[in-house]
C-alpha cells in the first residue's frame, strides 16, 4: 500500500478541494475588504423531486454534478457534459433544461425534477414512462431519462401535441441507437394514456 | 511586467515565441520622455554660457536638395503612420489599421530602396560615413565636422539599422496576410514566425525611441536651423561657419 | 497541453447580483477577470476546456430589470437576459417582429433556448474550431490563423471582411436585429450608451480580439426595436448541417415594405458569412421599386456575393448565400 | 412448440429500469472511498514520451497517484497495432499517456494540467496514400506503416507515380497485400455492355455510443470488481481479464446496462481503457472511477476504417451485374484496423450475385483515430458507393432503378462470397416487392432518366 495514501490525506484532500473554491472569500476576509455583495453562499436548499434538500454546492458546480454526485440521482446521465446530447435533461419549473450546462446555484428557488421523481407515490409509472415501456422505446437506454423529461415537459405545456410538435420538443435529445420514431410513438401513446 | 518576450503554445502545445511584450512600449515611452526632459533641463541650465547663436541672415548655402527633402519627409510621414497604426491596436484603439500599415510599409520600403540607390550613386555618400576618428569629435570642441556631425551620423545609422530591421521583418509579416498581390499561405513555422514578430516588435520599440529623440533634437532651439534646412533646403554661411568645417564640406551657394 | 480533454467546471467564483447597481459595480470591479453570465450556454464549454480562465462569473439572470419584453412609445424593449424561448413565444414579438421570433426559435436546441438569453446569443464568441480548441491564434492574441492555412479546415468560415482572422458571427438573432434597425443598450458604472445593432458588432480589422464593441465593465442590458419595421414582410432562413444544435452555415434575415407590387424599402442581412452580420445595402437599393419576384431575385443574386473571397473549403457558401437572398426576395 | 417469448407480448426486463433511471450504467455506481481518474492524452499525432514530470501534480492536495505506461508494461509495451492501456509512443492525438486519480474530477483535471510531459515529435501521416508514396511519413513505431499478420510491423511503399496515378482515378498498379477472386473476370467484363469505372473515398466515422467508456474498479480480497459496459458479457470479461493481467477467476465483471456498443464493446481490446481504473486502483489501493469524456470517445473510441478505392463494375444488357473489380486502400488509423475492405467486396458479391469478383486490398496505418469493428463493417462503407453505380447502370441500360435491384438480388439457394456459401433463406425479392407496393404512388418501375439526361 502506498504510504502516502492514508485516510487522513484523503480527508485532507476532500477539504482542500472544497477550500480551494472559496479562496476569493478567504482573500476578502484576510484583507479586511468588504466582499462585493452578490457573492454566493455555498450551503443551499434546493427543491428536487418535491423534496427540499440542503446541499453544499460549490460555486462552479453544475446541476448534473449536484444531482449525480451529491444527491445520488444517477438517472440523470452525462452523455457529453456539453449540452450537446440531452441525456442530462431535467425539468426546472417544468422547463426542460440540460443539467450539465447550468449551475445549481442558479436554481435555488426553483422546482427541479429528475426522472426519479416521475413515478407516483404508489409506484405507478408516469404515463410517459408507461408509454415508453409499451412502445419499447429505449434500446441502450442511456438517452431515455432525457427523452422522458423532454416529453413530460412538452405534455405539461401542451397536453395534446401533434407528432410534429413532439418531434420538435424532443429535438434536443440525441439517440445514437436511432429510436427516435419509437420515442415519438411513446409520446403519442402517452397522450392517449393521459387521455 | 518585467518580461521582454511573450510566449504562446504552438499547435503541438509546445512553447514558442509570440512576440515582444508590449508592456515595453510604455517602458520605452516613459524612459525616452524622462531622458529628453532631463536633457532639456540640463541644456536650459547651461544655456547662459553660449547665448550667441549664429544668425540665419546673410548668404545662404544649400544643405539639402529638394529631392532629398522629399525623401526625408515622406519617410518621416510613413514611419509616423506606421508607428501610429502599429501601436493603435496595442493601446486599444479600434481602427482598421492593417491596410494603412502595410501600404505605409510598402511606401517606406520603396523610399528606403530609392534613397539607398541615390545615396550610393548620386549623393556624397562619404559625408555620412562614420569613421573611427569621428568618435573624438564630441569631446573636442575644436574639431568641426563636415556636412554631418557625429550625433547626426549616429542617429542616421541607428535609424538605418532599425528601419531595415522593421522592413525585413515587416515584409515577412506582410507575406502572412492576404494582399492584392497574393493569397497568404500561413505556412511559416510558428517558432520562426514568433521570432519575426519579436524582431519587428523590438525594432518598433527602438524606432519609437529614435523617432522621439530625433523630433526632440529637431525642435531644440540651437538645432532648429537644421530642421529649417530640411524644409527649405538652405542654411546661412554664418551657421555653416559656426558648426562645420568648410575644409570637410564645401556646399554650393543657394539660389 | 492542448489535447488533454477537460470537461469539468474549474474552480471559479460566482456572483449573483440581485440588482443592476451591484451587477455594474461587479462588472467594473472585476473587469476582464469577471465573466458575464447569461444562460451560460456559450460559457461552460470555454470554462470546462480551460480555454478561457476568468476568476469569477457574474450571473445576470437574477436581475429582473434586465428581463422581459415591454412595449415602449416607439417600439419594444427586450431585456438582455430574456430567454430565447420567451422571445420566440412572445405574442407581441410574434405579431409585430415575427422575424426575431423566428430567429430566436431556431437557435441551437429547445433546452438551450430555454436558458439561453438574447444577450448571450448576441455576444457569443465565434465557433471557429481552432480558436475554440484553445489554440493561440490571432483571435486568442497570437500571430497566426490556423483556419486559413494550407490544410486548415474552413468550410464554416468567412467569405467577407476577413482580416487575418477568418471567423464568422454564429448568432441567428443578430442578423434579425440588424434587419430590424434595433439598437443595443449598453450600461456601465459610468452610465448608459445606445448604439445601432449594426455598429455593435466589430470585425477583425478593427478589433481582432473581440466581436462586439463592449468594453471591459460594460454590460449589454437591453435591445430596443423601433416600430420602423413592425408588421413588415419578413423572411428568415437558416441553413446548417443539422437542424438542431448546429450553427448556421449561412442565415438570412430580411424585412420588406411593399406598396402594391413594389418594394419600397428592404433590409437584407446575412449571418455566418463575415465576422459581423452582413447587411446587403447594394441589394437593398437595387430591389427598391421592383416586385418581390423571381426576376428581381435573379437580377441581384450576384450582387449579394460581390466581393466574396472564399477560402479553401467554403466556396459552397457563395451559391448558398445567393440562394438564400433570392428566396428572401421572392418571399 | 411452445416458445417462451416468440408470439407473446412481454416487457423485456431491462426496460422498466431504463424508463425510471434505476438501471445502473458503469458510472452510476459508487463505492466508499471512491476516487476519480482522468487521462492525460497525447496532443501530438505521433510522438515518443521522453519525460513525465508529475511532481507538482502529485504534491497537490487531493491527488492520490498516477499510472503510466511504465507501470502497466514494466517489460515494454506490446508490439502490435492494438490500443494499449497507456503508451509512451502515441500514434494518434488523444491516445492516453497517463491517468491520475484524485478526490474529484475537478481536482484531477487541475492536477493533470500541472503535469509536464516532454515529447519527441515523430513524423506523422493522415492519409494512407501519403504514407504509401515513397518518402511519405509512417504512422507506426519504427517507421513502419502496416501490420502483417503473424509477422509484425512492416513498411509498404508505392512509387510516387503509382500513387499519383491512383489519385488521378486509375487502377492501382502496385502489388496488393491481399487478393480474393472468384469467377472469370475477363470473360465477365467481355460480356458487359455497360462498364462503370471510378474511384471513391470515404472517411471512417466513430461509434459514438451515448454512454462514454466509463468504468469503476476496486480490489477486495484479491478479487477485482470491475463495472463497465460491454456487448457480450462472457467474451468481454475474459478479454479484459487478460488485458489487466488478473486471473479470470479473480475478476468480477459487473455490467448491468450498456449505453450502446455498435461494435466497439464487443471485444475488450477495443476498450482497454477499462483497465486503467483497475490498474490504478491496484496501485493506490482505492476504488477508482473513470468517466471518459465525449472527446475521448472521438479519439480512442474507435471508428470505421476509411476506404479509398478504385472500382470497376460491368453489367450485361439486361442489367445483371456480371463483374466487379475492387481495389481498396484501407485507412487503419493510428491503432486497430479491420477487414472492412474485403467485407465491402463480399457484400457486393452477396447482394448483387455477381458472376465474377476480384478484390485487391492494402491496409495502411495513419495517425488518425483508433479503428475497429463497427456495425456492418465494409457493407456500410460500400453501400453509398455501389448504390449510385446501380442507378447509373440502370439509366445507361434503360432498365428501371427498381428492376436492376430486383434482377440482381440473392435468393434462397444462391451462393455468395469467394467460398460460394449457399444461402439457406433469402427473401430479398419479396422485400423489394413489398417495398415496391408501398411505393406504388412513386411509380418505381419508371425508368428514371433517359440516357442523355443521366448527367446528375
Amino acid at each position: 500500500m502506498n504510504p502516502k495514501l492514508t485516510r487522513r490525506r484523503f480527508i485532507k484532500g476532500v477539504i482542500a478541494s472544497g477550500a480551494a473554491a472559496t479562496t476569493t472569500a478567504a482573500w476578502y476576509s484576510a484583507t479586511g475588504q468588504e466582499r462585493p455583495s452578490g457573492f454566493v453562499e455555498r450551503l443551499v436548499r434546493i427543491n428536487v423531486n418535491g423534496q427540499v434538500r440542503n446541499v453544499d454546492v460549490e460555486p462552479q458546480e453544475t446541476l448534473a454534478s449536484t444531482l449525480r454526485y451529491k444527491l445520488g440521482l444517477t438517472g440523470t446521465k452525462l452523455g457529453c457534459n456539453r449540452g450537446e446530447c440531452g441525456a442530462c435533461t431535467v425539468l426546472v419549473n417544468d422547463v426542460p433544461t440540460y443539467a450539465c450546462s447550468v449551475l445549481t446555484h442558479s436554481f435555488k428557488n426553483d422546482r427541479i425534477e429528475t426522472v426519479e421523481g416521475l413515478e407516483s407515490a404508489n409506484g405507478d409509472l408516469h404515463p410517459v414512462q408507461q408509454a415508453f415501456v409499451e412502445e419499447l422505446a429505449p434500446q441502450c437506454g442511456y438517452c431515455t431519462p432525457g427523452q422522458i423529461m423532454s416529453a413530460v415537459g412538452l405534455l405539461r405545456e401542451n397536453a395534446n401535441p401533434t407528432r410534429d410538435e413532439a418531434r420538435h420538443a424532443l429535438a434536443g435529445n440525441i439517440c445514437r441507437c436511432g429510436s427516435y420514431d419509437s420515442y415519438l410513438d411513446g409520446v403519442m401513446r402517452a397522450v392517449e394514456l393521459i387521455g | 511586467m518585467g518580461e521582454i518576450v511573450r510566449f504562446k503554445r504552438d499547435v503541438w502545445g509546445e512553447e514558442v515565441i509570440l512576440g515582444v511584450s508590449w508592456d515595453l512600449l510604455y517602458v520605452v515611452f516613459m524612459a525616452i520622455v524622462i531622458l529628453l526632459i532631463a536633457h532639456a533641463i540640463v541644456m536650459a541650465a547651461l544655456a547662459k554660457k553660449n547665448l550667441e547663436r549664429p544668425t540665419g541672415e546673410g548668404r545662404r548655402i544649400v544643405r539639402h536638395e529638394s529631392i532629398d527633402r522629399w525623401f526625408h519627409w515622406l519617410m518621416a510621414a510613413s514611419i509616423l503612420v506606421l508607428i501610429f497604426t502599429g501601436v493603435a491596436p496595442i493601446i486599444g484603439l479600434r481602427i482598421a489599421w492593417l491596410d494603412i500599415h502595410w501600404i505605409s510599409g510598402l511606401i517606406l520600403t520603396f523610399l528606403v530602396i530609392a534613397h539607398i540607390v541615390r545615396a550610393s550613386f548620386w549623393q556624397d555618400f562619404k559625408s555620412m560615413l562614420l569613421m573611427p576618428k569621428d568618435f573624438a569629435e564630441p569631446f573636442d570642441s575644436a574639431r568641426k565636422p563636415g556636412k554631418y556631425y557625429f550625433e547626426q551620423k549616429g542617429m542616421h545609422w541607428a535609424v538605418t539599422v532599425v528601419v531595415l530591421a522593421v522592413i525585413v521583418t515587416g515584409v515577412l509579416m506582410f507575406m502572412q496576410i492576404d494582399s492584392p498581390f497574393w493569397e497568404r499561405t500561413n505556412s511559416m513555422p510558428e517558432d520562426q514566425l514568433g521570432l519575426v514578430f519579436l524582431l519587428h516588435g523590438l525594432s518598433t520599440l527602438a524606432l519609437v525611441a529614435l523617432a522621439a529623440t530625433h523630433i526632440y533634437f529637431a525642435l531644440r532651439p540651437e538645432k532648429i536651423f537644421y530642421t529649417r534646412s530640411m524644409i527649405s533646403g538652405w542654411m546661412s554661411e554664418d551657421e555653416l561657419a559656426a558648426n562645420h568645417d568648410p575644409a570637410k564640406w564645401s556646399p554650393k551657394e543657394a539660389d | 497541453m492542448v489535447a488533454t480533454s477537460h470537461d469539468v467546471m474549474p474552480d471559479i467564483e460566482l456572483y449573483q447580483p440581485a440588482d443592476e447597481a451591484t451587477a455594474l459595480d461587479l462588472a467594473s470591479r472585476l473587469g476582464n477577470e469577471g465573466w458575464l453570465l447569461g444562460g451560460g450556454q456559450d460559457t461552460y464549454g470555454w470554462l470546462k476546456d480551460r480555454n478561457k480562465n476568468p476568476s469569477a462569473m457574474i450571473e445576470l439572470t437574477q436581475i429582473d430589470a434586465w428581463k422581459g419584453i415591454t412595449e415602449t412609445v416607439d417600439g419594444i424593449e427586450i431585456g438582455a437576459v430574456t430567454t430565447l424561448t420567451d422571445i420566440a413565444r412572445d405574442p407581441l414579438i410574434q405579431s409585430r417582429f415575427g422575424l426575431l421570433a423566428e430567429a430566436a426559435g431556431i437557435v441551437a436546441s429547445p433546452q438551450i433556448r430555454n436558458v439561453g438569453t438574447l444577450g448571450g446569443n448576441l455576444i457569443q464568441d465565434t465557433r471557429c474550431w481552432y480558436y475554440r480548441r484553445g489554440l493561440d491564434c490571432y483571435r486568442a492574441g497570437g500571430n497566426i490563423c490556423y483556419a486559413d492555412s494550407p490544410e486548415g479546415l474552413n468550410r464554416e468560415h468567412a467569405l467577407f471582411g476577413a482580416s487575418r482572422c477568418v471567423a464568422v458571427t454564429p448568432s441567428d438573432t443578430a442578423p434579425a436585429l440588424v434587419a430590424l434597425d434595433a439598437t443595443m443598450v449598453i450600461s456601465s458604472t459610468s452610465g448608459q450608451r445606445e448604439i445601432p445593432a449594426q455598429d455593435f458588432f466589430v470585425g477583425p480589422d478593427r478589433d481582432i480580439l473581440n466581436m462586439t464593441v463592449l468594453n471591459e465593465g460594460e454590460i449589454l442590458t437591453a435591445v430596443r426595436i423601433p416600430n420602423t419595421w413592425a408588421n413588415a414582410e419578413f423572411y428568415f432562413e437558416k441553413v446548417a448541417d443539422r437542424n438542431v444544435w448546429d450553427f448556421a452555415l449561412v442565415n438570412v434575415a430580411a424585412a420588406f415594405r411593399t406598396s402594391g407590387e413594389n418594394i419600397e424599402d428592404a433590409r437584407i442581412v446575412c449571418g455566418a458569412v463575415e465576422c459581423v452580420p452582413r447587411r446587403l445595402q447594394d441589394v437593398e437599393a437595387a430591389i427598391r421599386g421592383r416586385s418581390r419576384s423571381d426576376s428581381t431575385a435573379n437580377a441581384v443574386a450576384d450582387m449579394a456575393t460581390a466581393g466574396a473571397r472564399p477560402l479553401n473549403y467554403n466556396n459552397f457558401k457563395v451559391p448558398l448565400m445567393q440562394n438564400l437572398v433570392k428566396r428572401a426576395i421572392r418571399g | 412448440m411452445a416458445y417462451m417469448h416468440i408470439g407473446k407480448d412481454f416487457t423485456p426486463p431491462d426496460v422498466p429500469g431504463k424508463v425510471t433511471g434505476r438501471i445502473k450504467y458503469a458510472e452510476d455506481y459508487t463505492r466508499e472511498g471512491m476516487v476519480y481518474a482522468r487521462l492525460l492524452t497525447s496532443p501530438i499525432p505521433h510522438a515518443r514520451v521522453l519525460d513525465i514530470d508529475a511532481s507538482e501534480a502529485l504534491a497537490m492536495d487531493g491527488v492520490f497517484g498516477i499510472l503510466t505506461a511504465d507501470d502497466v508494461y514494466p517489460d515494454g509495451e506490446p508490439q502490435s497495432t492494438g490500443l494499449k492501456i497507456l503508451t509512451n509512443e502515441p500514434t494518434l492525438v488523444g491516445e492516453p499517456i497517463l491517468a491520475l486519480a484524485a478526490v474529484d474530477e475537478k481536482t484531477a483535471e487541475t492536477a493533470i494540467a500541472a503535469i509536464s510531459v516532454t515529447f519527441e515529435r515523430l513524423p506523422f501521416v493522415l492519409d494512407p496514400l501519403d504514407s504509401l508514396a515513397e518518402g511519405g511519413g509512417n504512422a507506426y513505431p519504427g517507421d513502419t506503416n502496416t501490420f502483417v499478420f503473424r509477422q509484425g510491423f512492416a513498411t509498404e511503399k508505392w512509387t510516387a507515380d503509382q500513387v499519383a496515378s491512383f489519385r488521378a482515378g486509375n487502377e492501382p498498379t502496385a502489388e496488393p497485400q491481399q487478393t480474393v477472386e472468384y469467377g472469370d473476370l475477363e470473360a465477365a467484363f467481355a460480356e458487359s455492355t455497360y462498364v462503370y469505372e471510378g474511384t471513391f473515398t470515404n472517411a471512417g466515422y466513430p461509434h459514438m455510443s451515448m454512454e462514454p467508456r466509463s468504468a469503476l474498479a476496486y480490489w477486495e480480497n484479491g478479487k477485482l470488481y470491475l463495472h463497465g459496459g460491454s456487448q457480450s458479457l462472457t467474451a468481454f470479461a475474459d478479454g479484459i481479464a487478460g488485458i489487466i493481467g488478473v486471473p479470470k477467476a479473480d475478476l468480477v465483471f459487473i455490467n448491468e446496462a450498456t449505453g450502446g456498443g455498435f461494435g466497439q464493446r464487443a471485444r475488450a481490446g477495443s476498450v482497454p481503457v477499462y483497465a486503467v481504473p483497475a490498474k490504478l486502483s491496484q496501485k493506490i489501493n482505492r476504488p477508482v472511477m473513470m468517466r471518459a469524456t465525449r472527446e475521448e470517445e472521438f479519439t480512442i473510441g474507435g471508428a470505421r476504417q476509411g476506404l479509398t478505392g478504385w472500382i470497376k463494375v460491368g453489367f450485361k444488357p439486361d442489367g445483371v451485374m456480371a463483374a466487379c473489380d475492387l481495389w481498396i486502400v484501407s485507412d487503419n488509423g493510428g491503432k486497430g484496423g479491420g477487414a472492412d475492405a474485403f467485407s465491402a467486396a463480399d457484400c457486393i458479391s452477396v447482394l448483387y450475385q455477381t458472376d465474377a469478383v476480384r478484390f485487391r486490398g492494402t491496409a495502411i496505418g495513419t495517425n488518425t483515430a483508433h479503428r475497429g469493428a463497427q456495425r456492418g463493417p465494409g457493407q456500410n462503407q460500400i453501400a453509398p458507393i455501389i448504390s449510385p453505380i446501380m442507378d447509373v447502370a440502370a439509366d445507361e441500360l434503360g432498365v428501371s432503378r427498381f428492376d436492376i435491384r430486383k434482377i440482381n438480388t440473392p435468393m434462397t439457394g444462391d451462393v455468395g462470397g469467394p467460398q460460394r456459401i449457399p444461402f439457406t433463406s433469402a427473401y430479398m425479392p419479396e422485400a423489394l416487392e413489398m417495398a415496391g407496393n408501398n411505393l406504388d404512388g412513386m411509380n418505381v418501375n419508371h425508368v428514371v432518366v433517359s440516357k442523355t439526361a443521366a448527367k446528375w
